[in-house]
């Protein structure tokens, strides 16, 4: 199955690239799936993340054509 | 109820007068109108701030300040809202922010507009990064809570 | 700080961009304007209001309107406000009273905002006459509270 | 000693008239300088009483030259 991953912010900069597509072959937790992509990166402490554009527990499942987004808290408005 | 995102300078009291040109329908039924707008400021967390870029989440963005509103709704009756937010560069004394909110009384208003700007500030994907000088710039953090 | 009673219709909006164009000074310390307008519904305790008139006590309003922006000023961090309210003949839709508080910070901006109109509403001396229709008028005969 | 008398909005309606001056010898109480200016009118309930402006107390004593205004509950805003 395959995902699409996407970075922004001061995560985009740390990561080193601001997208990329994960093919696996078994069913991954959204934690997982950030090990899985930056096997060799500390996992920056506060770290959001969101599939499909919406905020996700990092326990849940990711489905095949699933957008997951990492990035720190938010600092709008 | 609109929501927008924008890349440009914008006078908010033209964009208000503006979107209310389009609400005749409840005119009459208007009896609080309460508007908060935030300005880039020149200084913060001990440095001149000369500049700043925004970047955002292009579609979870919209969807997050969706639901900012749709929460306000569920808990305070609502007439019509406008909120606009900048993405990209600005500078010091341009609007980073708009939120109106239009109500029959004056408490739904107050506490309407003060709910969604608490919750954009925790809860949709806009990240800022302050210029201090032609050399250095910082990701701004964290946002502080606006309740004390 | 600038309090105004006026007896005509006013836009809201020229008025705050008005007034800020005289405020220069501290522009770049502004991150937070905080907007309320009051404005007359055409309906109110069950019944269609087609006018109002609004009476005050000519010095005494001022004098009580200054000291509702000083205790603001007292409890919160203000940069500069601006109070306009109408006296006189009314018709549905135009603006009653319009507050605008400039500040730093957002939290200081919305407490200042609803503090000045709740104490507007509870102690400066305005009253409201309705007109219900040709020949019926009634008084307003108390304010509600803002607070839930 | 002299002192003015002001009535505004529906009081204004229910004492008939919006100001008088008042002429008397010993000091007297808000309260009293109600009754002296309105002996055949009932108080109605709320009434608020400001002296030179500023909201007083009913047992406040005036002294000569005071303004005294007498209101209903304020409906502004």
């Amino acid at each position: 199955m395959s995902i699409k991953v996407y970075y922004f912010a001061s995560l985009k900069e740390h990561v080193g690239h601001s997208e990329h597509e994960l093919e696996f072959i078994q069913s991954l937790t959204v934690k997982e799936v950030w090990f899985e992509a930056n096997a060799d990166l500390a996992l920056p402490k506060n770290t959001l993340a969101a599939v499909n554009m919406e905020y996700v527990d990092w326990n849940s499942l990711v489905i095949d054509g699933d957008v997951v987004a990492f990035f720190p808290p938010v600092t709008g408005g | 109820m609109a929501i927008q995102i924008i890349d440009h300078a914008f006078d908010p009291y033209h964009e208000i007068q503006r979107y209310q040109s389009t609400q005749p329908d409840y005119l009459g039924a208007i009896g609080a109108t309460s508007i908060f707008i935030g300005t880039m400021r020149d200084f913060n967390q001990g440095s001149q701030v000369t500049g700043m870029s925004i970047e955002h989440y292009p579609g979870m963005t919209e969807k997050q300040l969706s639901l900012c509103v749709e929460k306000a709704q569920g808990l305070w009756s609502i007439l019509d809202s406008l909120i606009i937010h900048r993405v990209g560069t600005i500078t010091p004394n341009e609007v980073i922010v708009l939120i109106a909110v239009w109500s029959s009384h004056r408490g739904d208003a107050f506490d309407a507009t003060r709910y969604i700007m608490e919750a954009l500030k925790s809860t949709v994907p806009f990240w800022k990064k302050e210029c201090l000088d032609a050399d250095a710039e910082r990701w701004v953090t964290s946002n502080t809570s606006g309740y004390q």
